[in-house]
């Protein structure tokens, strides 16, 4: 069936809220305006207002709400609408969700799911455009998902419904139109292992969420010049799959890991110094990253996409790792 | 209305019962302080002597299957509650028969047995909980009332605001409980609200609230009587103001510049124990052999409690990363690698969430 | 009082003047929208239209020295501040003569030659800014004003609450004006507040609040000039709601199925342009050969901002990285590297904080 | 003359409230409690309410004003109790502070300095004892100090009032209680250098703020066994003064990062990118990590410092990395 990536979103969330009544969503503009990038638009219709739950604008406060519903027996979905608001309700996230369990000795689990919009490209500016889903990842107590494909975005949230800890979902801004195949009954997925979306011997590109599509058209490029690269998705950015990133450098011995969060500190600096842990000798080459500039992101298109990887960056980075440049 | 200071007793076994209540509250902290001078127990500790009427009050009030959110300075409220006062010292000795296996401490008591729900060391961070628990309920159509016990301190806290708006805006049932003792750490309510009626300032946000005699322990149970019978109702968020008084430094490492001492002597006065204590004995409804027979049900109680913190057991050091995220079908942690193998997603990893 | 409704216009000349920067931001807006849709001006575009007289009756009251705090809705309130309308339409060219050099766009409009603060794209975010700026005056004993714009929707906000409470409890001369414009987003007021008297809410923090018909011009300048004053000498803050209603959608991507059109279509027999107007003619005070004058004028300002913007250039790629951090003494950016030289700390490089 | 860390910090907030007038602290209890950690006792008396001001529970709100504040001209200190509620203050930390120089294209810098308590070991449990600094790094447009030492507790503080950004100073809660001496005429130090504090070509030490004595005596023992290390303080972890590290594992070609952050995208991991990067060729070893488990710090003591770097597993890591474990 041809989809897109926002409508696969709300088959996602409409079928969680069939199947299981404790799932309810509940967000700034969920329900009357039909979410703020139109991704539950219809299912106040469909839901009523009570599992459709319009919020006030009060981050801190509705999060920490859907937190106690969950210790409540709830099953929430919390949406924000971006992911810098989130920083208003980061004491919650952090504070109380990722921290519960482990301070009432196993007593407390928090089955929550947050969703938010991450990530730039569309001129929003700085406070609107930040990817800060690598950043989350450094907090024991969550898990992050960053899903990049269709499949994933219609197949993670039921997984996520079903862990018993606070998951967090990231959604690239720019995802939301893609459109594509997805099998007629498409349903949960996996959340806890890495995808190879593409075989190659000569090098690995990891990525994930947002700049997925890049990659792969990066790696068209460079296999139009002999060079064959695996990609690799992360799809889940703690638990980091470890594993898949080791087996795939430890053939291709080199790696470029691209990601939209700012360089220093991003998860691609904890991929790069796994890769020396777990392959040091068998690297060949720096592990190169291609990240954001370090520069709150500006309005301007030209600034803007300056300050974004793009195609030509990795496939620049993948020719110096490749020792082909 | 009863109260304390009304004419007779209405109910003196039942005062007797509160009396009881506060009076284990009283020696449980006195012991936490000795405790701490014997560095037995660590961290921050925060005590409630003098606030005893508040929560003896109040837990009088609910049923068991309602909900309960504390602070910080919860050691009372855990004990009021259900919880054992062995089990909260082992938690205060680090040990694996504490509430919370040692990894909580004074600050973060959680008992799931009798939904207390912490515990929480971030000034005004349980009153959003509290309002998802309230949430569930009205979602799940079950009468159970959450009841939220703050400072008067967090009522400056953005997350109070947010937390008081949306359980009126929605109806939750949730009890709101301000233990207002005046001072939050050094400050006094004056330097830290333009409004220092703090019920009126609740009041405003559309939900019945009134301001009670937080020593006067049948004050305190006949307004949340009243509260929590117009929340379990359906009648939407109540708040309760508790004036009270914190007579004891704010935590151990507190040399209390910002008060006159004769300020705390005159709140002494006003000890919620002496106050119903003399009130019961001038009714002569407490022979000095009933009151000699309780304070020693009390010692013995704490003192157990202290003999089984003792005889605790640190939590294996092999359990530390336990936790961190639920234990999942094969009894696995997730940890952070994938080579942990995180069980999650697997439908037989489920648990319910919390113990609601 | 004067009002629009009331008996004739007190002052024609200062009317006329209110109609024609009405007249300004509602053409600058239109403009707006024509270019968004030709792709001119691409991320959020929030328009002002039906708002008009909020922010000319309250600029209009304000001193050259007195800052400003506004939202991502602020195209009108930097224009009546004294941005040209140029250095707007350039900035959401994204151009290096846009105000901020086209780093910020609609929603991000700064401009520290008239002390205009932003522009600021997290609801609520711009109140603990004036609250600051309001506190530095304070404390450096000046009698300037800060005034800081916000919609009714971050009124639910925790920033919103402990702004208010600062700047009450510590007598600050800021104030805030809240643009009830009924919806935030798709979210009507009552959905979002339990007590939707939204002066009556600010009362509560024991400062001055009223309520202001916001589609009448005079009305506005009058209460705010009350209010300015009042701060300015030494009242502490003020507020003011004011009741108006955005003619259009939230945003470029706004379907409006929240609304119904017949209440749109209700509150456009109010809009402001036309009220004052209509009362202007009925009073003799705007012949129609004014009126055209005036329109020409305005068109004239905008069609040269267009002109203006469109033959501005794309900042340098080669600036990207500068204003991380400041510029320093020798005009290198200190980056993220030590490579790159940081040169704070030196005394050559210090910089006034802000244009204050 | 003999002073503690506490006293270093205090002498350091004395001089800069007597040398500037703009300046002032502003924080919970700062004034008449004397600060949670007693940094700011007797400075209320000293300087009187207005510069020494207590502020409400309202971290979002006093740490946005001070941000106002410095945007009107004035220089605060604002002071965060503990770096867990600093969660509270993300918003404006992130949002507006970091980013309000750039989104007005350079019109608007922002003269603050944020000061709180980091770090774990004195059993305040998770809500008190995370160690959050190497995490804040990641931010552009803020500058992230971490004094370590009690010439770096009395001087950086002046250096940060020049400084036209904001900046944050994490002081471990662990070193107020830290004694030595201290020049009588200390005063400001730099602060875009990391300091080698000891000299060694065996291997390099990479530490900062509260992991710094424990670095120390990992060194000692270690040229007990003959392996002599430098050992280096970063101080600032924004930005990071990469040019150092990179000149001691040039010569060393072995590193061990020590920092009391969790592990999985900590500052390490930034730092082991780096090397990796900037010295590939050089490294005789992978990068060693001693860095925090990845639990919510936990009360109990034995648990608490089963949880954190020690002695111990900084000798094991280094000895690991020299090859002669
Ligand atoms: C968000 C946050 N800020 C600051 C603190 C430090 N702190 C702990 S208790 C306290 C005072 C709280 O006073 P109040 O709410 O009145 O409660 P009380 O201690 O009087 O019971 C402060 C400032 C904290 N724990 N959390
Ligand atoms: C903290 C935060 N949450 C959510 C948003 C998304 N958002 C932008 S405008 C808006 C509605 C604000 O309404 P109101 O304050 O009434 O202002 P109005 O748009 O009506 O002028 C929302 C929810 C945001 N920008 N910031
Ligand atoms: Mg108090
Ligand atoms: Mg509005």
């Amino acid at each position: 069936m041809k989809t897109t990536y926002r409508e696969a979103t709300r088959a996602a969330l409409r079928d969680a809220l069939q199947r299981d009544d404790r799932v309810f969503l509940m967000g700034e503009d969920v329900g009357r305006y039909g979410g703020s990038f139109a991704v539950s638009l219809g299912l106040l219709e469909e839901f009523g207002p009570e599992r459709i739950r319009d919020t006030p604008l009060s981050e801190s406060g509705f999060v920490g709400a859907g937190i106690g519903a969950a210790l409540g027996g709830m099953r929430p979905i919390v949406e924000i609408m971006t992911v810098n608001f989130s920083l208003l309700a980061l004491d919650q996230i952090i504070n109380n969700a990722a921290t519960l369990l482990h301070m009432s000795g196993g007593q407390f689990n928090v089955p929550i799911v947050i969703r938010m919009t991450t990530g730039a490209g569309r001129q929003l500016g700085a406070q609107h455009s930040h990817s800060l889903e690598g950043w989350y990842a450094h907090i024991p107590g969550l898990r992050i998902l960053a899903p990049a494909t269709l499949a994933d975005a219609r197949g993670m949230l039921w997984t996520a419904l079903q862990d018993p800890d606070p998951v967090l979902i990231f959604e690239h801004g720019s995802l939301y139109n893609v459109a594509g195949e997805l099998d007629d009954d498409a349903g949960a997925v996996d959340i806890d292992r890495a995808a190879v979306l593409r075989q190659g011997d000569d090098l690995t590109l990891i990525t994930y969420g947002g700049t997925l599509p890049m990659v792969l058209e990066a790696a068209e490029q460079l296999a139009a010049d002999g060079i064959e690269a695996d990609v690799i998705d992360l799809r889940t950015l703690r638990p980091l799959d470890g594993a898949a990133i080791l087996a795939s450098v430890g053939r291709t011995h080199r790696a470029v890991v691209v990601d939209e969060g700012w360089r220093s500190g991003s998860i691609s600096a904890e991929i790069a110094a796994r890769i020396s842990e777990g392959a040091f000798f068998d690297l060949d080459a720096p592990v190169e990253r291609v990240c954001s500039l370090e520069v709150p992101v500006p309005y301007a298109k030209h600034l803007e996409q300056a300050a974004l990887p793009s195609v030509e960056r990795v496939v620049a980075a993948a020719r110096r790792a490749a020792g082909s440049s | 209305m009863s109260s304390v200071r009304g004419q007779g007793v209405p109910d003196p076994e039942h005062a007797l019962h509160l009396l009881r209540q506060m009076l284990r509250v009283r020696r449980l902290e006195e012991k936490c302080i000795e405790l701490y001078s014997a560095a037995k127990i660590r961290g921050f500790l925060h005590v409630y002597i003098g606030e005893e009427a508040v929560a003896a009050g109040v837990m009088g009030a609910l049923a068991p299957e309602d909900a309960v959110v504390a602070t910080y300075r919860e050691h009372g409220h855990a004990l009021l509650r259900g919880v054992s006062a062995g089990s909260i010292l082992a938690e205060m000795y680090g040990h694996a028969e504490g509430c919370c296996r040692g990894r909580g401490g004074s600050m973060h008591l959680f008992d799931a047995a009798t939904r207390f729900y912490g515990g929480n060391a971030i000034v005004a961070g349980g009153l959003p909980l509290a309002v998802g628990l309230a949430l569930a309920d009205r979602m799940a159509g079950r009468q159970r009332v959450t009841v939220c016990f703050f400072g008067e301190g967090a009522v400056a806290e953005g997350e109070f605001h947010e937390s008081m708006n949306l359980a009126a805006l929605w109806q939750l049932p949730v009890l709101f409980c301000c233990e207002n003792n005046l001072y939050a750490m050094g400050t006094a309510l004056g330097r830290s609200e333009s409004q220092t009626d703090i019920a009126l300032k609740a009041a405003g946000y559309e939900m019945p609230a009134w301001a009670v005699d937080g020593m006067d322990v049948l004050a305190v149970e006949q307004a949340a009587r009243r509260a929590v019978d117009g929340v379990r109702s359906g009648g939407g968020p109540h708040f309760l103001e508790l004036r009270t008084y914190r007579f004891r430094a704010h935590s151990m490492f507190d040399p209390e510049l910002y008060r006159e001492k004769s300020e705390v002597a005159q709140w002494m006065e006003r000890d919620p124990i002496r106050l119903l204590q003399s009130v019961l004995e001038a009714a002569g409804q407490l022979p000095q052999k009933q009151w000699a027979a309780l304070q020693e049900d009390v010692d013995a109680e704490i003192s157990t409690a202290v003999g089984f913190a003792e005889a605790g057991t640190p939590e294996p050091v092999s359990e530390l990363a336990r936790f961190v995220y639920s234990d999942t079908a094969d009894g696995g942690n997730p940890g952070t690698d994938s080579s942990a193998g995180h069980g999650a997603g697997k439908e037989g990893a489920r648990k319910e969430g919390g113990a609601g």
